[in-house]
């Protein structure tokens, strides 16, 4: 049994924790939320030339060819430093879908998303709700042009790419296709969100060049393929999230004293902490299930997506909630940090659908296990 | 049993309608930048024709009328949404300690003005290093001649930045245990040393503010109680808090997760069709109607005049979580939508999650509202004070 | 403002208790647990003599012509006793249903069972799942007999007469029917429950008389409106057993000591007992709610009963769990009380349908509130 | 990152399936009237072949495994559902004490009987004023002669009736503070003076006893551990506590309510169908899914040499809530089906509702395990202990 990391990936996750706690403490991820950045450029710089991005390319297209454990690694940390950079959007979302495209447009944007000379999103919503395939109906395609709007496009405030869900006004199959956001026709409206440590746009397309990514057939699939794997990078950075605001909480706790003793004595807040580290160790453990499969590519993938997800989404919240509440008075000023996991934990749980959604499809997973 | 006033309130209450139908001026509350000057108009309307501080004597502006006919009218008052808040630490706690404490002439001098929103107090108690430990305040108070020199921090002091007065404990031993060593004062807020700085919420917004006191002097006089009995005020201060603060549930209530899910989608069926969802929405409108009954029947209990007892301290408790689990509900229906910030009806979920956390804290956290019940309802034992009895200067503060 | 119960109204419950106290402690409900008896007929009888029986009953038919808020005082403290009698079967379901039928039968039934002459209960259920009319499919009436199987009747082990959920065979419209169980064709079948301080059989009726309650239109309304004015005073019961479960938590917390110090000293016991008190003071207020609706007879009677209902079996279940829990390891012993709520808890919250039900009454009465 | 064994590990796995597959009687579990006998025989069957106490060293009858061998063992020994229940106290905890405090012909007369299944053994630890505070112990022990003697009472003692030998802490000086004052034993349950008597659970079943001393003498040469210091010898025992207990869910799980989800009707259509349901379902699924994985990880550390730590705790902690919750649905669902006990099929529900508290306490309560993980995996601070260095005879109890 071998159900942990490698020794060589611990050592992958040693260099990541005294990079970003050295280049991008919580005191960037302030600097962009009290500021007029859209990100932190700097630090998404050195990521760069850290050669993060080209973690789990192949070799064959600029990258290191690692598997996916060490995105997971690396996921696990930016969740816990809060890093704003556009490393999800990019590397989770437009470089997979990438990476799994027709030879021609992978050539092309792939080497380019793997050196960090572009940075890439994701755009997929246009109403409320999970992002579905019934929901995707106002961006079309025709003659390899795209037109439409997209909405609470994360990173696409800045990003170079963009991978649209779309589909071909002929046919109506919806497909992923690459899109420079350089090109005339494209239009960026800025968003503010709960989380401004984060940047979004809406996008408009006005008859912009647009290449498929996926052949015609499967198209729903491979948008769900996307979001599955997608998720289980997700579902660890709200891992890594969750167990900094533990450990925020269990730190101010400790050092916070009431009644003449450090309040981390007093058994509400004790069992408080308890509960959650134990959702965070359910997550934790549920996370590497979802990572197992992502790096096997497992056909329980779709299943260990939403079991990582869920656990992950549920474990965040309630670490931020309880962690501003440890905190008292202070937990609620935006002085203190607390909220700043607050508010990504938010963030990242509606990001790909929200918890409904996973649950269902969680379970409509099981029913087609025991049914075959 | 039923929701009926007896024969006198229906009388009182049909007094204070036709009063307030013909001299409330429409207004939009507490969100304007005008708020003050509207509150004080509204509270001299009141004190002028008889409506102000109702429950207070008559000598110093209120009209000696019963609880029962206070609250009927706060009822109504309430209809018209009026920006009242400004006032409700002065007339709920700082009026009652002034009653138990002050001079003759100090009544005379401050209640009617206090009445007549002339001038607006705040209170100065809480500390950053307190918290739940109201007592362990370390603000210093010096005796020097006929004043008291005053160095230190208050902090969540609401309206400091536009009140005239304020209500302080200080600490005038530090070698006494923490109890014993507190001295009580008001003050002019307008004295020299005093500075106000806002306090910036998560949610953004600022209703509270820190105060810093640098060689304030204060006259004796201005002393309330015994030098070192300041806790035994205090308390008297505190027995008003919660009929003077608020609480509860704000915007987010079981209406708006009924409506919102009447509105989107799951799976292209309206979510309330969905039994998960009403599940979810039946115990929310269980515990807001448990409240809202237990508020009825606290008012009953005022009406055979009767003291309504700590089992208020239920309200806030559940209700500050249940509008943050509201807001999380909402915001996931939406998905997206719901954390997006720049349409202010789409916003007012993400604002709500935002402020629910100063809710659940504010007053008194969940923590100290379970302890409330546990102590003074269910008599279960307190916890262990390992500063019982020890000089506060002794105390183990986790200070390096 | 005057939402609490009334002087004379506490009165009665003062008496109520002290007769509860004396004749039915908990030791009656052991021994009717550990013993051989269907329920205590000695308790009864002296409940007879008391009158309670006959509360709500019209003076025109023998009975004191009080409101239901006696009723409902007097199912709180049966709750809070665990008197195993068959007073909720005979008193809010049978001698209700009765007292609202077509005067021959009344005339009939009513006197006997306000002088506790007999002893009535209600047979709804044929299948799994909440007593609803689509349910009800196999008890017909022909000709004024009526044929079919009922399965689950509380105190249908020693009752006298049933009011039995049936349709006419002709128009298939859903009635209810009082039945002599003494009648020839009448079968019955003990059945074992999770608490067996109440009686439970299946019944059989073949061919056997059973006079209409009810005139044949808005039959399924009438079934609805017994449901909803039974479910407060369960509701109340249910209050009664919670706030039982408390007390006896908090004594046992209170005598138990632990490392030189009574458990209700320790946060973790502290705020339990807190969160138990909570539930209870809104369960309390809405059962409140249903019992004014249900003494003046108000449209919102449906709402205030699912309402006070969910709360009420909410309340009942944390408390019977949590009572346990704070016992340690006494409490899963047979020798102590704790269980004997915990399993009545549990038979009340599915008596009349289940939580789910109600809360889907619950939202459908406001959906239909708002609507119109 | 992946589920599989190591080349040493999957041969070692493959020896023992073959060995099982071979050797393991087919047969119901610890259900049946004569289950001790059985569960003798198979541990002495195992015995003979070498595959008893793996991780034990071989002169007492193991065979010097690695712990994951034992645990490999273990697992595929559990596909068989056999009866080890009644060795797993004495293998498990008494032997480690055994070994570390016994003389060398105690372990070579008790440890080899003890691995062979020939004498089972229980312990005499809990007592009915001790609950959670394990150490507040009554049960007397008076030096006389070359014996000790007796008194007092034990509870919560599984296996007790079929028992050959136990072992007991009892107190040897009331005087000294509770900790100081023990001293520990094993003894001949046939002693005189032994008295068991089981004790019926709300489920009407009996897995534990209390058993009563009366002059109960015990040879000082029996005494593991000095006079006085019974607590550290405990300690060694209880070390061993959580591996030697299971916990758990039992039969209530995630597969119970999915199955009865899809069987049950809500409003005509299958329960399952419906997103309330299925929510509910996907949280229970998780929960059950992140307690196996965390088993896996355990099982990882052990592969790699580590020692698993205190982090284990959270299993029995979630799993028994979940089971009693999901127990509740099942019933809810059903409706008065669920709380009919006559057919064994429908009833298992209700039982498993009956049987759930009991878990929920049984091996550490829910609060207690909350502790556990509070202090040793977060490093948080022990509550306050009112009676630390107190006499034990001095401290309150309650008692009247």
């Amino acid at each position: 049994m071998n159900f942990e990391f490698s020794a060589e990936q611990n050592l992958l996750r040693e260099q990541a924790v005294g990079f970003l706690s050295d280049r991008a403490p919580l005191s960037v991820a302030r600097r962009v939320l009290d500021g007029d950045e859209t990100h932190a450029s700097d630090v998404w710089q050195e990521i760069v030339n850290l050669g993060w991005t080209a973690t789990a390319v192949p070799e064959s297209h600029g990258g290191f060819g690692f598997g996916h454990l060490e995105l997971c690694v690396l996921a696990e940390e930016l969740g816990r430093s809060l890093a704003p950079v556009p490393f999800s959007s990019s590397v989770y979302l437009a470089t997979e879908a990438v990476a799994g495209a027709d030879s021609l447009v992978r050539d092309d944007w792939l080497p380019r998303l793997a050196v960090g000379e572009v940075i890439g999103c994701v755009a997929l919503y246009e109403v409320t709700g999970a992002p579905k395939p019934d929901r995707m109906k106002g961006c079309t395609v025709t003659d390899g042009r795209l037109s439409g709007r997209k909405r609470w496009i994360t990173d696409g405030d800045i990003a170079d790419m963009a991978v649209v869900a779309a589909r071909d006004a002929v046919t109506g199959d919806l497909g992923l296709y690459a899109v420079d956001l350089g090109s005339d026709g494209v239009g960026r409206f800025t968003v503010e969100t709960i989380d401004p440590t984060r940047n979004h746009a809406d996008l408009s397309f006005d008859n912009v060049p647009a290449s498929p990514l996926m052949t015609s057939t499967g198209e729903a699939g491979g948008l769900r393929r996307l979001l599955d794997r997608a998720a289980v990078l997700f579902a660890f950075e709200q891992l890594g999230g969750a167990e900094a605001s533990l450990n925020m909480a269990r730190d101010y706790a400790l050092g916070r004293y009431a009644f003449g003793r450090p309040i981390a004595g007093y058994q509400a807040i004790k069992h408080k902490l308890a509960r959650m580290y134990v959702a965070i160790q359910l997550a934790r453990s549920n996370c590497y299930y979802g990572a197992w499969a992502l790096a096997t590519d497992a056909p329980e993938l779709p299943l260990a997506a939403a079991t990582a997800r869920v656990s992950a989404s549920q474990a965040y919240r309630e670490c931020t909630e309880e962690n501003i509440q440890i905190h008292g008075g202070m937990g609620f000023t935006w002085e203190f940090d607390c909220h700043l996991f607050y508010r990504r934990a938010k963030l990242l749980s509606v990001n790909l659908g929200g918890e409904y959604d996973w649950k269902h499809q969680l379970i409509s997973c099981i029913e087609a296990d025991q049914a075959a | 049993m039923d929701f009926d006033d007896t024969l006198e309130e229906a009388s009182f209450r049909a007094q204070a309608r036709t009063w307030l139908t013909e001299n409330a001026p429409d207004h939009e509350g507490d969100h304007t930048d005008d708020f003050l000057d509207v509150a004080k108009a509204w509270q001299k309307a009141k004190y002028d024709a008889g409506w102000a501080c109702l429950s207070w004597p008559k000598e110093w502006g209120g009209r000696d009328a019963t609880p029962v006919e206070a609250k009927i009218f706060a009822d109504e008052e309430a209809r018209y949404k009026l920006p009242v808040g400004p006032f409700l630490i002065g007339q709920g706690m700082a009026a009652p300690t002034m009653m138990a404490y002050a001079s003759e002439e100090q009544k005379a001098r401050y209640l009617p003005k206090l009445a007549s929103g002339e001038e607006v107090w705040c209170q100065l108690f809480s500390e950053p290093a307190g918290g739940s430990d109201l007592a362990a305040l370390r603000t210093r108070s010096v005796r020097d001649g006929d004043d008291w020199v005053v160095n230190g921090q208050k902090i969540w002091t609401s309206g400091a930045h536009y009140s005239d007065l304020g209500i302080l404990v200080t600490r005038s031993d530090p070698s006494l245990p923490k109890h014993m060593g507190l001295t009580y004062f008001f003050l002019d807020m307008r004295s020299a040393g005093v500075e106000v700085k806002p306090i910036k919420q998560i949610s953004g917004q600022s209703n509270f503010n820190e105060v810093y006191f640098t060689d304030v002097r204060i006259p004796d006089n201005q002393r309330l109680g015994a030098v070192g009995d300041g806790w035994r005020v205090a308390l008297t201060t505190l027995m008003n808090e919660r009929a003077a603060i608020g609480g509860g549930g704000g915007t987010m209530n079981f209406q708006t997760a009924f409506d919102l899910a009447g509105e989107v989608d799951l799976d292209g069926q309206p979510a309330i069709t969905d039994r998960g969802v009403r599940g979810q929405l039946a115990d929310w409108y269980c515990k807001e109607k448990g409240l809202e009954f237990t508020g009825a029947r606290s008012q009953s209990a005022l009406s055979r005049g009767e003291t309504p007892g700590p089992e208020n301290s239920i309200g806030k408790l559940v209700a500050a979580k249940q509008a943050q689990d509201i807001a999380s509900f909402c915001i996931e229906l939406l998905g997206m939508t719901g954390v997006s910030m720049d349409h202010e009806e789409l916003s007012a979920y993400a604002e709500a999650y935002l402020g629910a956390p100063g809710s659940r804290i504010a007053g008194g956290s969940d923590e100290i509202m379970l302890n409330i019940i546990a102590e003074r309802v269910l008599g279960l034992p307190q916890d262990i004070r390992v500063d019982k009895g020890v000089p506060f200067n002794e105390v183990p503060t986790g200070a390096k």
